[in-house]
């Protein structure tokens, strides 16, 4: 069988986790891989923490949801709590480093956990906005199912009309998807 | 320290004006309704990582109890202070 | 106006996508429903894609109307459906009812959420016995079940036209995580399939004048007494009882030698899948047994399938929905002991499969 | 000899005398209907439902294209009719039960969302088909075999004021009335304009028909007659209520 | 003020009327309910005799009223109860199924009449699947199928006590039939035949100020994760199976030696009864099984019964929802051939059943 | 320092922050229920249901006991749970699908017999929970996901008219009402009355709110205020429309 | 003789009143609304095998159509007589 | 098993063949005899034929409904129409003298096919409204299941008290008990 990469994202309701998922398993679609992006969903339209849960292969996929992930990337502290039963021993973790007291609920079971400092940068050397972005390039750094490229593409579909009236904007995106894989590649340096 | 214990109050001529940012989600309800304007986004953040409002410093709060009533989630106190007191 | 899909092509998007497109593809006139989740974006798509090909659009004031407006579209000549889940699942059944009782071509799309009750809008597969027996009778319908959106795109086309020839109420049966998540599919004209789509008829408001050009349409579901009740739906039963064997569909491999046969349906049948081919590979003789149709039920098929097997394995995200159409239609057929891995209102994955077998297999 | 029945056209002979009780107004009101059918001409443009109630008796009643849906169900099934074949002329018949107590939100929808359809509703203050139930029309006092000592409206409140909730929200276009058995031409002439108001695709139109029902109510025919013009019109206006095209309140 | 049946004695009654005075004998406070035939009269007896002993009722707008107000009043803490057929019962899953969720002991009367649809409103024995399976969830409720007026009266008592013993929605299955006959039966104060009404709870305003004197209640259906409600569905199924053999009630004779054993629910087991005396009395060797509870099923009173069996006949007032019950849980247990004598919507007689019978024999 | 919070006291402190949204009109009307209950002293008496929509994150807001019911169900368990124990007060707390689409039935006939309970709507012009679907109340040209082109009232009518609807039956007794968020002491006071009035035996209570949804609004908090504000009082008219004593017409 | 012929025809002088008795159900309705009070039980049986009603030979039918309106059965035609007719 | 005597009754919507099964029913039970009665019941509420099963034995009774009465008593022609199935080689067929053109659907398998003329002698020489009484006496008279005097007692209990407003009545009912049950006795002696 093939593989199959398993990411779960998890972060508070404005964080963007879903887009980061969609822009990633439509960019290994649009790439003829086989991809599937199931959000988390619950009663509540707010607050809640919202979870995403994507495959991508090159055949495919079984099931939607996984139990543990290849790697799980959660961006506030109770994103950290409830990511924790989709650690395995082959897992890697990463968290954004600005949540507090985080090493409180850290799995410890998994093969590495990484904190990058994700929201820090995206605010003073970006935009807060683009935080997401970050994350998908991280993302895509820690498990090379798509080149930035790739990624760059996808935004384009996503975001091209944007980017038309601000060029800037195309820029910044493509900046903070190619930091957050720079940062990805550092911590997994072990730097 | 926790969010809970993280009040802003701030001590006006009319009014001792609080936000309880463990409450407050920063839907701006308040900063919209005070008849002074005297709201404005403060640094702190609220429950769910947004700004939560505070007084302006050049503004004094009239204590006209607005932005308490219209809040949904009961995260701010208005306390009158009796002009007595103040006289 | 153009087709709204010129021959084929991949598409990534949510179930609930998929199943508007489908009905767009099938040529469907129009869809009534009211909001729940998990299946809201079929109408939320609907409204968006409708006008653009003269598509028509009733959000009704619960799911008892949706039933019943539905129900008059169909018998107006409109290919017409609905989609709901849950407990609008339940208000359904009363409309489902009478589309047994006069034989309406219906067609519903179901997208099971955790139950009883309001319970969860995630997902489930705890809809089988209300979808397959739901109403005061016997169960005169047709329920399939989808496990990708491939399956939902086809078999969504595949409903309007098995109600229309058939004339018996015709499910689709997903669930919540179907529903939302996205996957990639082929959508294509279904002419262009071979796929010709089965004429509809008015039932009601033919053309001339009645009793004068012809008949008038005089249509009940009321019978005074239990003799003409009982003739109509033993002819019913015949009739489904006769055309049980062109209608039910599954899917099976390696059942051949297979000690342990996996049964599962729709979306945890893809578990059981990639379990089957890890066991496979690791020299484990299991198989793989996926009803399509759970009503009527590929009874036969399943028998054939287990004919070596030593134990049979349940999967279902229900508590023993599933058991009890196998139970109930193996009996006699098959003695083989039945253990369920029963997960009511959660997701399956491949991994506790792979696990409950090797336990199993083990004893 | 050749006398001729005087039967409006549109009525199924083949199936008369009808099913109604002796003395039951359902037959009045479908006299009503008939002849406003015939008057339009508009027999071979009209579906017409029945509900579950005694108005099921008249699933084969015309000589016009006919379902029988459930109980309250009428006014969505023909509503899911005129959606998808808006060229039709979509009647609901049903009783106040079907109207008022099961099937009200349909039709309080119906009339919010202005359905170009015609409902016409027979209030005779009881449960027919049931045996003699109370309905939401029953009037103050009335025994019925849910209100053997007579309704309570401490308890069980006052008779339901359907035109009037209707005609709260329906709006521009609509035609709401209430006609009586005790007036079958003005009756005729409600149901005929309800049938012109949805012709024209004006709107909702709603008329409910006080009637009789002699057989629930244990009334011989001087009763039965007092019942329904005495006794009902203390809780329940005759008249049009809301009427397309007149200035509102 | 004086009970309302003091002692014992003979009464000649219809099945409808039994039950009204059931319901007083239990103790029960209040009905709420929503005309339908067969089972108007329960109502009818109700509204005329519950001002004599301070009973309430009230007529809702519809079944799915008279199901939630019959949860609220039983929230509240009265011993409440409703009762409907047909699409009535349809319309009553929604209720139940919040019922099942929350466990709330709420008791209901059925009294099956034609289906599906409207149909009839005489009688038949189509609401097996649908009183035992109906909502959106795994069918947690108790449901007793009565065969006589002693049944109703006994069982109508029994369904309150076993509601709140085990707080799961406890249904009579009574039938137009049953509802409609006269005959005779002993009716009686339970207290003096020794049976104690289980006292009620209110499980919503309770005394004390909430959240000084004491937690508020706070009763909720709905759940935000697949776990939660996992968790909890396990918990019932558990708790359900460990109750299953205290629940479950059958009545069988002359099965020790039967070659033929007919199994029949309700009043048609009447006729069952009938038969097997008279094939007896010719020496054919039939036996006689009924479950009573219909849900649980007495599966191991049933494999018992049949151990020397060579055919098991299927007699029931509809086309295979009692043979469906038996499959499903005979499976493992037996591989008889089962034959039907199915009568959807129509009595059955004893001779038919004799007729069947000597025909099977003769093969 | 010890600034107490300015909650209601029947408000569940260990609940708080609430389940609703930033900016949702939800918790500014149970804040006005909240006081209304504190205000009468009756927080050991009340039985709060709520609906299935957003309703339902008010489970566990009270200390007050508290069922959560179906969607559109609120009204006939508390209407269950009054019949039963008249001593305690119902309060029946719902969202505009919840009372005007699914529920209707139940909140006619609850008016129509006058039915002792208080029942508390918010409108907030669509279906919060299910992700902002036309509601019956939807204004016109409003979109939501299903009027992606603006509500059409020449297809789907005209915003629902729920309290004039419920005062055309309601009768002696009854206490009818529209309130809204931007008036939050008016609101509060309706409430308020709408309760004295189950206390006191009279009759049917029944207040709307209008109310805030910015999550499917897509509102920043001006946009939000401007719609609950100008918007949404062109269509529904903010007052008491019945008052028990008071002259009818 | 079948009852659906079995019609009773009354001439007077204003109206030829006509009952069609396999469609009479005996209510009673018209004969209560008659403003003459003219109509009346007959020996002839309807569809129920209740009687039907007939005209009085005393008072003669003002052929005002009543009973034909009301009976829910349409039971009855009243023809008109012209008057020119009879003069 | 104990013998169970089975009778069908069927009229017309008024002719009071319910009262009739009840009366006859309520007085077996009175007298410590099993009895079941079930009415047959459509959607209409008049203007059906009416049919009452009844059966009475000295132990339990089995299912509501016979295919086969021992008694089938038709009041109108559409009554013997629809009861013609429930007549068998043993039954004894019933009719009112009175029906028109009945000789056309009379059934021709049973074991006796009686007519009476109940309604002519009720209207002449009693009054049309114990009609169904005479029927009462005829149904004892023919099946022996109770006694004229135990059928009196019965109703005593249902009409004591219109009895004792009017006892002419009371007179009136015996007669036509008595004359009905004498009608039966002289067709059964073939008179
Ligand atoms: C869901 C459902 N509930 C109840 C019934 C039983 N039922 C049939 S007719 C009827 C009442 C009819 O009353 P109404 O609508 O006033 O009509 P009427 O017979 O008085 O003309 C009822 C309750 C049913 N058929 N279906
Ligand atoms: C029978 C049934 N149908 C549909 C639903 C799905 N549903 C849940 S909430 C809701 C709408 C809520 O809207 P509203 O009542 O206006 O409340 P809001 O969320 O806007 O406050 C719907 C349709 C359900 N839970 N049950
Ligand atoms: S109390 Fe009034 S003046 Fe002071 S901040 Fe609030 S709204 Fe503004
Ligand atoms: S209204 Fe309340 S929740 Fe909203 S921003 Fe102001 S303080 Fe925060
Ligand atoms: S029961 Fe009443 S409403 Fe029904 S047909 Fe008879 S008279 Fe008419
Ligand atoms: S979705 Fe709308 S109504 Fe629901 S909680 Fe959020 S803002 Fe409030
Ligand atoms: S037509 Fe008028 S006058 Fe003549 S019989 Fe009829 S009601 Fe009487
Ligand atoms: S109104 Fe018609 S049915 Fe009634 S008695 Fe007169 S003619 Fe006969
Ligand atoms: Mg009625
Ligand atoms: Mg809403």
């Amino acid at each position: 069988m093939a593989k199959v990469v398993k990411i779960a994202l998890a972060g508070e309701g404005g964080q963007g986790v879903q887009s980061v998922a969609q822009i990633m398993t439509n960019a290994a679609n649009d790439e003829g891989k086989e991809a599937l992006y199931i959000p988390n969903f619950g009663v509540e339209q707010r607050g809640g923490v919202s979870i995403a849960f994507c495959q991508i292969s090159d055949e495919r996929i079984g099931a939607p949801k996984f139990e543990i992930g290849d790697i799980v990337i959660a961006l506030s502290d109770r994103a950290v709590v409830r990511t924790q039963q989709y650690v395995g021993p082959k897992t890697i973790f990463i968290y954004d480093a600005s949540i507090e007291q985080a090493e409180e609920y850290l799995p410890t079971n998994g093969a590495k956990v990484l904190a990058i400092p994700a929201l820090k940068i995206s605010k003073e050397e970006l935009h807060p906005r683009v935080f997401n972005v970050m994350i998908l390039g991280a993302a895509l750094q820690a498990t090379g199912v798509l080149t930035l490229d790739q990624a760059k593409k996808a935004l384009e579909k996503k975001l091209g009309y944007k980017f038309e009236q601000n060029p800037k904007l195309r820029e910044l995106n493509h900046k903070a998807l190619e930091r957050g894989a720079q940062l990805m590649q550092e911590q997994l340096a072990g730097k | 320290m926790s969010l809970k214990d993280n009040l802003i109050t701030i001590e006006g001529p009319k009014a001792v004006w609080t936000v309880f940012p463990h409450l407050c989600k920063g839907c701006g309800l308040c900063i919209e309704k005070c008849p002074v304007r005297t709201l404005e986004w403060s640094d702190k953040l609220g429950v769910y990582g947004t700004p939560a409002p505070h007084v302006k410093e050049e503004i004094p709060c009239i204590a006209c109890n607005m932005c308490e009533l219209v809040c949904p989630d009961a995260a701010i106190t208005v306390g009158k202070i009796k002009q007595a007191v103040h006289k | 106006m153009a087709k709204p899909i010129e021959g084929e092509k991949r598409a990534f998007m949510t179930g609930n996508e998929v199943v508007a497109w489908a009905a767009l593809a099938a040529q469907a006139d129009i869809m009534y429903g009211y909001p729940i989740t998990p299946q809201n974006e079929i109408m939320h798509y609907w409204t968006r894609l409708g006008p653009k090909f003269e598509k028509k659009f009733l959000q009704t004031e619960d799911e008892i109307s949706a039933g019943f407006t539905t129900v008059g579209g169909v018998l107006s000549g409109a290919r017409a459906f609905t989609a709901t889940g849950g407990p609008g699942n339940i208000l359904m059944q009363e409309s489902i009812s009478m589309a047994e009782m006069m034989r309406i071509p219906t067609v519903m799309v179901i997208q099971q959420r955790g139950g009883p009750s309001t319970a969860t809008v995630i997902y489930s597969q705890q809809e089988v016995m209300l979808t397959t027996h739901g109403g005061n009778g016997e169960g005169h319908r047709i329920v399939y079940s989808t496990a990708t959106h491939q399956d939902l795109f086809d078999y969504t086309i595949k409903a309007f036209n098995t109600a229309w020839k058939y004339r018996f109420p015709t499910f689709v049966l997903g669930d919540g995580y179907q529903a939302k998540m996205r996957e990639s599919l082929t959508i294509y004209d279904p002419e262009m399939r071979g796929v010709k789509m089965v004429p509809t008829v008015p039932l009601l408001g033919q053309e001339g004048m009645p009793g004068v050009d012809r008949e008038p349409s005089l249509l009940r579901n009321t019978f005074n007494t239990e003799e003409e009740l009982y003739a109509i739906i033993k002819d019913y039963q015949q009739e489904y009882d006769r055309i049980a064997p062109e209608l039910v569909e599954h899917e099976q491999f390696a059942c051949e030698d297979a000690e342990i046969v996996i049964i599962s349906h729709g979306v945890v049948s893809r578990s059981s899948k990639m379990a089957v081919h890890e066991l496979r590979a690791e020299g484990i003789k299991v198989g793989y047994f996926r009803p399509i149709t759970l009503r009527p039920f590929p009874a036969d098929d399943l028998s054939g399938a287990i004919a070596k097997a030593k134990l049979l394995l349940v999967v279902e995200s229900a508590e023993g929905q599933l058991v009890k159409l196998v139970r109930q239609n193996l009996y006699g057929h098959s003695i083989l002991p039945i253990e369920g891995l029963l997960k009511p209102g959660v997701g399956v994955t491949s991994e506790e499969i792979v696990d409950k077998v090797k336990a199993l297999a083990a004893h | 000899m050749s006398i001729e029945l005087s039967m409006p056209k549109s009525w199924r002979q083949e199936t008369k005398p009808h099913k109604f009780c002796p003395g039951c107004g359902h037959g009045l009101v479908l006299k009503a209907l008939g002849r406003s059918i015939d008057e339009l001409g508009i027999q071979d443009k009209v579906v017409f439902g029945c509900d579950i109630g005694c108005s099921l008796l008249a699933w084969d009643f015309f000589n016009v294209d006919t379902v029988q849906t459930h109980h309250g169900r009428t006014t969505p099934v023909i509503t899911g009719i005129k959606r998808a074949r808006p060229d039709r002329i979509g009647v609901a018949y049903m009783g106040d039960g079907g109207g008022y107590a099961i099937g009200s939100q349909h039709l309080v929808n119906a009339a919010m969302r202005n359905e170009r359809i015609t409902a016409i509703l027979v209030n005779n203050a009881n449960y027919g088909m049931t045996g003699g139930q109370m309905a939401p029309t029953s009037l103050p006092g009335m025994k019925t075999e849910t209100s053997p000592y007579g309704r309570d409206p401490e308890h069980t409140g006052m008779p339901m004021q359907g035109p009037e909730m209707v005609a709260a929200i329906a709006r521009e276009g609509a035609y709401v009335a209430r006609g009586t058995i005790a007036n079958v031409r003005q009756a005729t002439t409600f149901i005929k304009r309800a049938l012109e108001n949805q012709m024209a695709g004006n709107g909702f139109s709603f008329v409910e028909i006080l009637s009789t029902c002699p057989t629930n109510w244990s009334t011989n025919a001087k009763d039965t007659w007092h019942f329904v013009e005495q006794e009902m019109p203390k809780y329940f206006k005759v008249g049009e209520i809301k009427v397309p095209g007149t200035k509102e309140e």
